[in-house]
């Protein structure tokens, strides 16, 4: 399931769900992103997310039909916030549950790193010197690049 | 055809999204920024770096081969940077 | 920070106060396994899960420090229960933050495959054909060698 | 020294902890199970097969080799099956 909006969402709720009554699931696995604030000279107050209505919704139901495809998963989720946040506030959420502890991990992993770089969001933040957008990490792009060639 | 600007695109250009009419003589993606890029000095500083632009048409991401018909929804953006 | 314990454990309100008040954290992962039941001819009713109490906790403890050593976490958090598990009861929850997404990730992964092999638990599970010790799967033991050699 | 059974182990000899006197000459882990081995048909048939049994000393895993001393905690269970 996917799901994209502006506000918060409880974890703990959402992972009792995601599994709920299934009693072959044995493991899930989860990863929450949040508005990271290092401080000093790269102090962030806020950021910002925008996001492109339609196409993101597209892309997460790829990106989440591929990893049910490459794995056993009993269920998926993959919630994306948008808007603006501040540090310590949550933006993402992946979580897959699996008869199988590597299929939930190794999904989990995937997802993330495939949503970093294929759904169309993205951040502006708010720090001393203004507004600035943030540049995509090449280091994101590697890391989608491992689930590559067909899992 | 409608086209759509995301992030410092839109920032740039000034514009959350527009409705154009296609000219003629354009194909596809590389046709259309270069055409974009002749519209004002806005879409001119917007798109004079375009190794850092990214293209969707109908929703897809695609390469500057990809054709574009009036109709097409097109969006213009930098690289992605949610989770 | 580890808890071996016969209670349930809130895995939102773990998982928030994981990280609370760190603004460095911009990740957190988290597996969470659960008492699976197949069902048919390998129908679990429920499991027992027996703990050597005092090494135990030392085990758990000297994982999450090699994690710790390992990897730049800002925080991590082993909960193991024992006792009677009926299906879809929780077992254990791993959670790590950490500023870098990879590395709560890697984490998280290299602190359950450990666990699985090195924390000194045993299942018994209730079946049709009567109470069974559950054997150890090969496959636990070649996860934890991929993470030896150092990180 | 003080000695500690775990799950199948545990349930085969029939007490969950003892303490004992190590003899004179038994030196270590494996003489220990060797020794234990021939207490009685209990202990017989829980070591029966060695390659399932671990052992841990002072709550460390240890080998074959490691030596017991009286005052040890020495711990013998089958491998693990938790998470």
């Amino acid at each position: 399931m996917i799901r994209v909006q502006r506000e918060d969402f409880d974890i703990g709720a959402e992972l009792d769900r995601l599994a709920a009554g299934d009693h072959r699931v044995g493991g899930v696995a989860s990863f929450v992103g949040l508005v990271r604030d290092m401080g000093g000279a790269n102090r962030v107050s806020a950021l910002t997310l925008e996001h492109y209505p339609g196409m993101t919704e597209k892309k997460l139901a790829e990106i989440e039909a591929e990893a049910n495809r490459r794995w056993p998963l009993a269920a998926s989720l993959i919630i994306h916030r948008y808007g603006r946040l501040e540090p310590g506030d949550r933006i993402v959420l992946v979580a897959t549950a699996s008869p199988h502890r590597e299929a939930a991990l190794a999904a989990c992993h995937f997802l993330i790193d495939w949503l970093k770089t294929d759904a169309p969001f993205w951040k502006s933040e708010e720090t001393p010197q203004g507004e600035r957008w943030v540049e995509a990490r090449a280091e994101d792009e590697a890391a989608r690049q491992r689930w590559s060639g067909g899992g | 055809m409608r086209l759509l600007y995301f992030a410092w695109l839109r920032a740039r250009i000034g514009q959350a999204e527009e409705d154009l009419a296609l000219p003629a003589d354009v194909h596809n993606v590389a046709g259309l920024l270069d055409w974009l890029s002749g519209r004002g000095p806005r879409y001119a500083e917007a798109l004079r770096d375009l190794s850092v632009v990214r293209v969707a048409v109908n929703q897809d991401y695609v390469g500057r081969n990809h054709p574009v018909r009036d109709g097409d929804e097109v969006a213009l953006f930098p690289p992605v940077t949610g989770g």
